[in-house]
């Protein structure tokens, strides 16, 4: 086998170093009962050629993206990543390296997640930012575990335009980790106001920006109330790119920022691996979940990197860790740090204003088509419509024509009539003029 | 001392005052951080001018600039380029970081990953366009459910500890079902960090299990421990000893009759894939770590993945979504409705690390059941030899055979004045990675070797004469020159009690910064 | 001796001494050769058995087995990863080997010379189902063309001397046509040594014309070797002293005058592209090495490409295949026939270098008419920015302004008993890649610099610190250390003159080869 | 500009520092008639979205091979690639590294030299090959020039069954050089027997093995006439994989052996590039063109590797040297040598055996087809077939059925009427079962 070096004749000299007859005495300590003696029944081993068949096979079944005229969000968006960020990742060092546990040959990855913890940290207006989580779902769940552990309370209330999925995370963690979650209704209009139902008991309140539903608000004067109350403000992102254009969240006063990281530097993969980003206030830096990257300095004085405030973590904390959480999202932080490094200001702002132009142009387009309603006032580059019939077979029907028409509302909340007509659209830099324009016209003849 | 440590002595003087101009020393070169780079007005992209509209974002206009550093293309590839060539790695030498089975990474699976038939697929696309990225998924189920015996598979965890998450909570789920209130999980000591910290997390007190002097949970111990209030024990099979439950059967009786569940943290499943099946050692769940096991890259510390199997009696309480075939073809169930009703709910956003599983598919595949059979007993062969030709210089912790991993402690250093992280940071120098130190907590200085089945017999040898060598010069008494090992890396200890009482987490304007040589 | 020197030396003994066990000094792994690790039976591939059948081999089979050694894939890929961190390259640091181009590679063409539209494509496919490989080819003509100012392309040359071949045969070929045989070609002394080579290979004599004392081609000299044997001039523009031949117009005049032609060697075209058309400039033919101008990557050696632009004097000429455009679309002219009639005929196989081809193209497209010509400015800036920062350190060649090369020649290590080699070998040491190095020959101890516009000020600003303060310490008698380096490389200084005494040019079973640590 | 990392101010401060006020200045030695005042009538920069649509949708109207049933050789083919061979020659070390003029820093890529000159003399049989050329063709201009050089005579004989391109550019090459060819006529039949030519003149005698219609010969006997008359027989490999398991020509007396070594660890990239292999016999080596890696040892003695015995070089040597080449294919040597890596005897052979079979089992296929005979008694992966009407417009119609059917021979002699019937057939072990029955059924109906 290709991957195994130990020859026949290997493993019969390394027996006799060992004193055993055969790989089976090696194994004397597992009940005999629970051995097997054959192998169990699946396919035997195939070679490159005929793995690359039979997943490319697996491969060909699906819609590609990128084939089609694109427009979905929801959490997920479709961006255009510079080929030098997956060259880098690629790299054997980067790749097949382990979590920097000994810093002095862990330099370039201890450096990297110093360099994405201060990337995150500019573009949330927050002070500090972790190594990442897994995802923005994640991110929220612990956000709001460590708002319980700042504020010692345990309700949490969380806005209707919230991602669902991190609203279900969050809840059910709350289930087990027994802690209080008041879970607004949807709320596509954005109209619901948090400060009334903040009061003693509440640990945070949680937002998003954008939300959901595309809007764009500014959460100063909740962040406010949160504090008055002793309360932390969590603001969640689920499109990182706003961060280019939008007032950010620090700027209005939250506390902590957790947000989905995909949008830089990684692809859709269909919904993971992706990046939790999580940032806060120096202050609460004790007590944060996950890896932290420090600087310090080696026996000769020489800048260096390591990983630090590790008193927080499992693997010294046990089961007083502030977060159970081991592996991260190591390689999808180096390609956000790779392709925010490429950006840079200029480059990042640019893109932020590509995606909300384009949006913008979508959406008057989009509305101008007879039965369809656009929603928001506001929006970065997501918006909600409201069409005169169920979106879901509509977005089918259009899928039917190449276009991937944004994600109605009711793969979310399938029984809930009031957001059966919704549709969540997006766009982004990658989408052309010839997108839109067959979107526009699909949209059209489906709906007549 | 002896003529070795004066040299190293002498050396780490002079290499000191041979410092040259630019602080880089041939092809290991300086690199400062990228913020230490900028230049405004520079930028690594070319986007087109945004096309002119009236913008739509209320007035919440970012109001100045982010601070990101402005760096060209070419700076950011030989940024980071450098960068990666200050890092030690599987693909540059023997890993045998117990406990971590840092194995080849296999490039087809790259390769495959990357497909746009999975890379550029959006997981809200509609079900009908996404079937065979579902039967990916269904078929990698489908292998999971083989290899353990176990009937179903809960696939969306990210990693190894929030498998165990999901794992336990599902304990919580089946109790909270059968109107329980079991509030305490039994823990061997020798067990990870993160099943403590999975157990609290999910709202259970955790209460510490002994060893016994075989290295193996104490069933005596164990048994006196069980009671009502018991809902599960969490055990690492093979442990993190490197050593197989003998007694699992008993232990699994044990704490079944008493009304409790058996979580295994399957992270050592490399030992004991293709010859052994968890189904029959009367494990309840057990999480997989597939970045372990099946060889997806750990990529610096992430992302993996941490799928769940589960016995009958705790399917139910699966997390969202679940994957099921029907006439139409294969469907996500989202919402917790019909079958999936009991269900505990959603652990992360979407479905789980598809990129993930596609490399672990593939190499399930190339192995094929006959061959993951072999990994298991090349890696278990593999650890047994490091075990046979170390056992007299190093000190085993316990006797063997060992499985896929083999423990030693540092009384073989006692009066050296050597300890265990010096005989690691020796190891640095001689162009290997350190085993994992201090773990597991029930030993004295843990020195933790996992060689995995993807090293060679030949390298293994070098391995061997180079710790036995460096065992004869701890006995030797050359403490100094461990003390001051390592030496030849781009940066030597580091400092990491300053780095924790005044933690600089991020750049900020105008902090030192030592320039490199472009 | 200065304290640096004496810290070199001392360094120099102990690194000796200071030898591991393994001999790997921390990330700086020893590696053997492939055979060094041959194990019958292993493989890094797994194959499907061969269906069984009656061989149609006549009886050739193979004797014995080729003696290819055995090794898994995780020992391939450490192997190659390991010789790689041997290296020193563009995207590890600044590479100013002048004449060179040592610029930024693009990750981008890397990624669209793979897609399978250009890189799984036959070149004996139906043409009707290449037609877009040929659009490709005919875009990247078309832009050759319009850069250069000339009617024509010859898009076969596999590389620069490969497109000297194909210009000095067009050249033959139409003397051939005019029924002239005339068989001398004037080459400057500073050529490149592909040049005379080239000039012998088409079976013409070489006459070398001395430079003026400002490093251009003696006007008058050249005149007065002019004649009616002479075929060509084969000139460098900008020329190998990195200087512009400010008289090329009458160098032009004069050469056509006496009925040769004008073959300009475009290896540096680098300095001009975007601002100056060669057409302007009287040149007859031109090669263009895609891999310095256009950026496709070295690969340690190559693969190149070297289109030759032609004058319509010599445009019938051009190698097959032609690429022709009618109303079925584009087509190939494999055969001497029709406008094709006079053609030299082929150069290689197949049809050009096309992965270099998609390279180029999308480097042109990147960068536009006007990043081109930006190209340019600032490869001559930055060469200029060289020269005025260390004129008064070393000693130029030249006064300035220089184009997108800088050359310096030994005056100023006069009798400081270090030569241009040491100078070179210490810039190694500091985390550079030397120059250039006595080329070109007509001054001494020539160090040839080209950093190329893909350097930012700050990184040229760090290397000009660097060899100021290296200047210094030759001046200030520090030779021996000079002699030492380089010190911080996986080799230090080899011998050259043993290896070609005696060549080993290849591994024999049994011969001396140190293994290294795994 | 993306790759451009000057900024205005650096420009200002560089032109400062420098003395000019502007650019233009440092261009004054241009002829003002030669200046360009404005870019060029060329399109403007664009960035990477941009750029890779463009190409991406010129790769769009091309056939991939890969996607089709595919059988075309003729000196070109299409084998599985490992992927560790791509991932490993993209790593910037290697792929943005010059001639490896300094070895102290470019010791990985003279090791990786000297491995390929060793594994392409152990698969000819040979005892030295050199770092390699631009491809088999040139390879074979250069192993006749080679052989006059040896020889000091000027005649060369070429077999009618040596590969087109190859006897092309030979004759190129013999034109401007000034020496003769004899260039038999084409022998699909492999029945000219050239001993009889080889005269007191003959400078070298060219063949090629498996021959360009396929045919695998013993050339024993013609090295014997060659040596008898102080001749070199120069023997062409145009698929390497047939070393695997053909004899090899050092076996059979070859002085020299050209070849082409694109089918390990290349693609086909519509024909380049590739890379030419080159071997002789040591006594010869001093009149090698190329480069060669030759092992030697540093000043502590550890051994090392260098370019050596450049006096044969251009660079030295200038006019008198054996070659004017320069660059070479240095990475595609590299993915050779990284495959051959892979391959190891047992692999390479094996891979020889699945090609062969799968060649006997197409071969008879095919033969049985009405109006198809087979020409070939023996062959390798390749043979030629005779059809019962012109080979070109069955290929074409079979291309539309989405097989590449193979090369009809009138690509090459499209005025040889006794050419025109001629369909010159590969198989590897790429090609499935339902590749050949694709071929066979499309090729029945075609010929019906
Ligand atoms: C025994 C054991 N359990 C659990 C874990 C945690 O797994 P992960 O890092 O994938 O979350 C690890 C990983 O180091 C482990 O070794
Ligand atoms: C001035 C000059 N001419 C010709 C050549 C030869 O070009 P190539 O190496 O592409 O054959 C070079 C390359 O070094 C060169 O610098």
């Amino acid at each position: 086998m290709r991957y195994l070096p130990l020859t026949d004749a290997d493993r019969a000299a390394m027996l006799a170093a060992i004193g055993a007859d055969s790989v089976e005495a090696l194994f004397r300590d597992v009940p005999r009962s629970a051995r097997l003696d054959r192998p169990v029944d699946l396919p035997r081993a195939m070679g490159e050629l005929e793995v690359e068949r039979a997943l490319a096979r697996m491969a060909a079944r699906n819609m590609v993206a990128g084939a089609a005229a694109g427009f979905l969000g929801a959490g997920v968006y479709r961006h255009h990543v510079p080929a030098a960020v997956d060259h880098l990742i690629q790299r054997g060092e980067f790749l097949t390296s382990y979590t920097p546990y000994q810093p002095e040959v862990s330099q370039g990855t201890l450096q990297a997640l110093f360099e994405f913890q201060t990337q995150v940290a500019l573009i949330t207006g927050m002070e500090v930012a972790n190594a990442s989580m897994y995802d923005g779902a994640t991110s929220c769940a612990e956000a709001v575990m460590m708002a319980n552990r700042v504020t010692r309370r345990h309700k949490a209330i969380l806005a209707g335009d919230v991602h669902p999925h991190y609203r279900e995370t969050t809840t059910t963690h709350a289930r087990f980790a027994g802690f209080e979650v008041v879970a607004r209704d949807p709320d596509p209009a954005a109209r619901d106001d948090l400060a009334p139902l903040v009061d003693g008991d509440t640990a945070c309140v949680v937002v998003q920006n954008p939300g959901f539903f595309g809007h764009v608000r500014d959460f100063s004067a909740l962040a406010e109330a949160c504090h008055r109350a002793g309360a932390l403000l969590v603001v969640i992102v689920t499109e990182a790119v706003s961060l280019g254009l939008v007032k950010p969240p620090g700027e209005m006063g939250a506390d902590i920022v957790a947000a989905e990281g995909q949008s830089i530097g990684n692809p859709l993969t269909f919904g993971g691996p992706h990046v939790g980003l999580f940032a806060t206030r120096e202050k609460f830096v004790r007590q944060m979940p996950g890896r932290l990257a420090g600087q310090t300095v080696d026996v000769e004085g020489r800048r260096g990197w390591v990983l630090t405030l590790s008193t927080r973590e499992q693997h010294i904390r046990r089961e007083k860790a502030t977060s159970n959480i081991c592996t991260n999202s190591g390689l999808c932080a180096l390609a956000f740090t790779i392709h925010m490094a490429l950006l840079g200001d200029a480059g990042f702002t640019r893109l932020a204003e590509i995606n909300h132009a384009h949006a913008v142009m979508l959406a008057e387009r989009l509305a101008a088509v007879p039965g369809v309603a656009l929603f928001n006032d506001t929006f970065f580059n997501e918006f909600a419509l409201r069409l005169k019939r169920p979106a879901a077979p509509v977005v089918e029907a259009l899928a039917g024509r190449g276009v991937l028409a944004g994600v109605p509302a009711s793969r979310f909340w399938p029984d809930r009539k009031d957001m059966e007509d919704l549709l969540i659209v997006a766009a982004t830099e990658t989408n052309t003029e010839e997108d839109m324009a067959a979107f526009a016209q699909g949209l059209r003849e489906v709906l007549r | 001392m002896s003529e070795w440590s004066q040299a190293i002595g002498a050396f780490g003087r002079q290499a000191a005052a041979a410092e040259t101009i630019s602080g880089n020393r041939g092809l290991m070169i300086e690199e400062p951080l990228l913020f230490e780079r900028d230049q405004p007005g520079r930028c690594g992209v070319d986007l087109p001018a945004p096309p002119p509209v009236a913008d739509r974002l209320g007035g919440l206009r970012r109001g100045g600039p982010t601070g990101l550093p402005g760096l060209s293309e070419p700076q950011v590839v030989r940024h980071f380029t450098r960068l990666s060539q200050k890092n030690y790695a599987i693909d540059t030498g023997l890993y045998p970081l117990g406990s971590c089975t840092m194995k080849h990474n296999p490039r087809l699976n790259e390769k495959l990953a990357r497909l746009p038939g999975f890379a550029d697929l959006h997981p809200l696309q509609p079900i009908s366009t996404v079937q065979g990225a579902l039967e990916l998924i269904d078929t990698l189920a489908h292998w999971l459910k083989v290899l353990t015996g176990m009937p179903a598979v809960a696939l969306s965890p990210a990693a190894g500890a929030h498998g165990e998450l999901c794992g336990m909570m599902c304990i919580r789920a089946a109790l909270d079902a059968r109107g329980e209130k079991r509030t305490r999980v039994l823990v061997p000591e020798s067990a990870h960090g993160t099943n403590p910290a999975t157990a609290a997390a999910c709202g259970f007190t955790v209460d510490a299990i002994p060893a016994n002097a075989r290295g193996r949970v104490d069933l005596a111990a164990l048994k006196a421990k069980l009671g009502p209030d018991v809902a599960a024990i969490m055990l690492t099979n093979p442990n993190t000893c490197g050593l197989f439950e003998d007694e699992i059967l008993s232990i699994a009786e044990a704490v079944h009759e008493a009304g409790a569940y058996f979580y295994c943290d399957g992270a050592n499943f490399n030992a004991i894939v293709g010859r052994v099946r968890p189904a029959d050692l009367g494990i309840d769940g057990m999480h997989i770590n597939l970045h372990k096991t099946f060889s997806t890259p750990h990529g610096g510390g992430g992302p993996g993945a941490g799928p769940v199997v589960l016995a009958q009696s705790l399917a139910a309480f699966a997390p969202l979504p679940w994957l099921v075939h029907d006439q139409n073809g294969f469907r996500l169930v989202e919402q917790a409705q019909g079958a999936a009703a009991q269900t505990l709910g959603r652990l992360k956003g979407n479905h789980g690390q598809m990129g993930m599983f596609v490399r672990a598919l593939a190499y399930m595949m190339s192995h094929g059941s006959d061959g993951l059979r072999q990994v298991s007993s090349d890696a278990v062969l593999n650890a047994n030899y490091l075990l046979a030709e170390l056992g007299d210089h190093l000190t085993p912790s316990f006797p063997g055979p060992c499985m896929h991993e083999v423990l030693f402690d540092d009384r073989f250093l006692e009066g050296t004045g050597v300890a265990t992280l010096d005989f690691a940071k020796a190891l640095i120098d001689e162009g290997y990675h350190p085993m994992t130190m201090y773990f597991p907590l029930v030993v004295h200085g843990a020195l933790l070797m996992e060689p995995t089945e993807t090293e060679p017999k030949e390298g293994l040898d070098r391995f061997i004469a180079v710790v036995k060598g460096l065992a004869q010069r701890a006995k030797a008494g050359d403490a100094a020159a461990f003390r001051a090992a390592p030496r030849f890396t781009p940066r030597r200890r580091l400092d990491e009690t300053a780095a924790a009482r005044k933690p600089v987490l991020r750049w900020r304007p105008g902090e030192a910064g030592r320039e490199a040589a472009e």
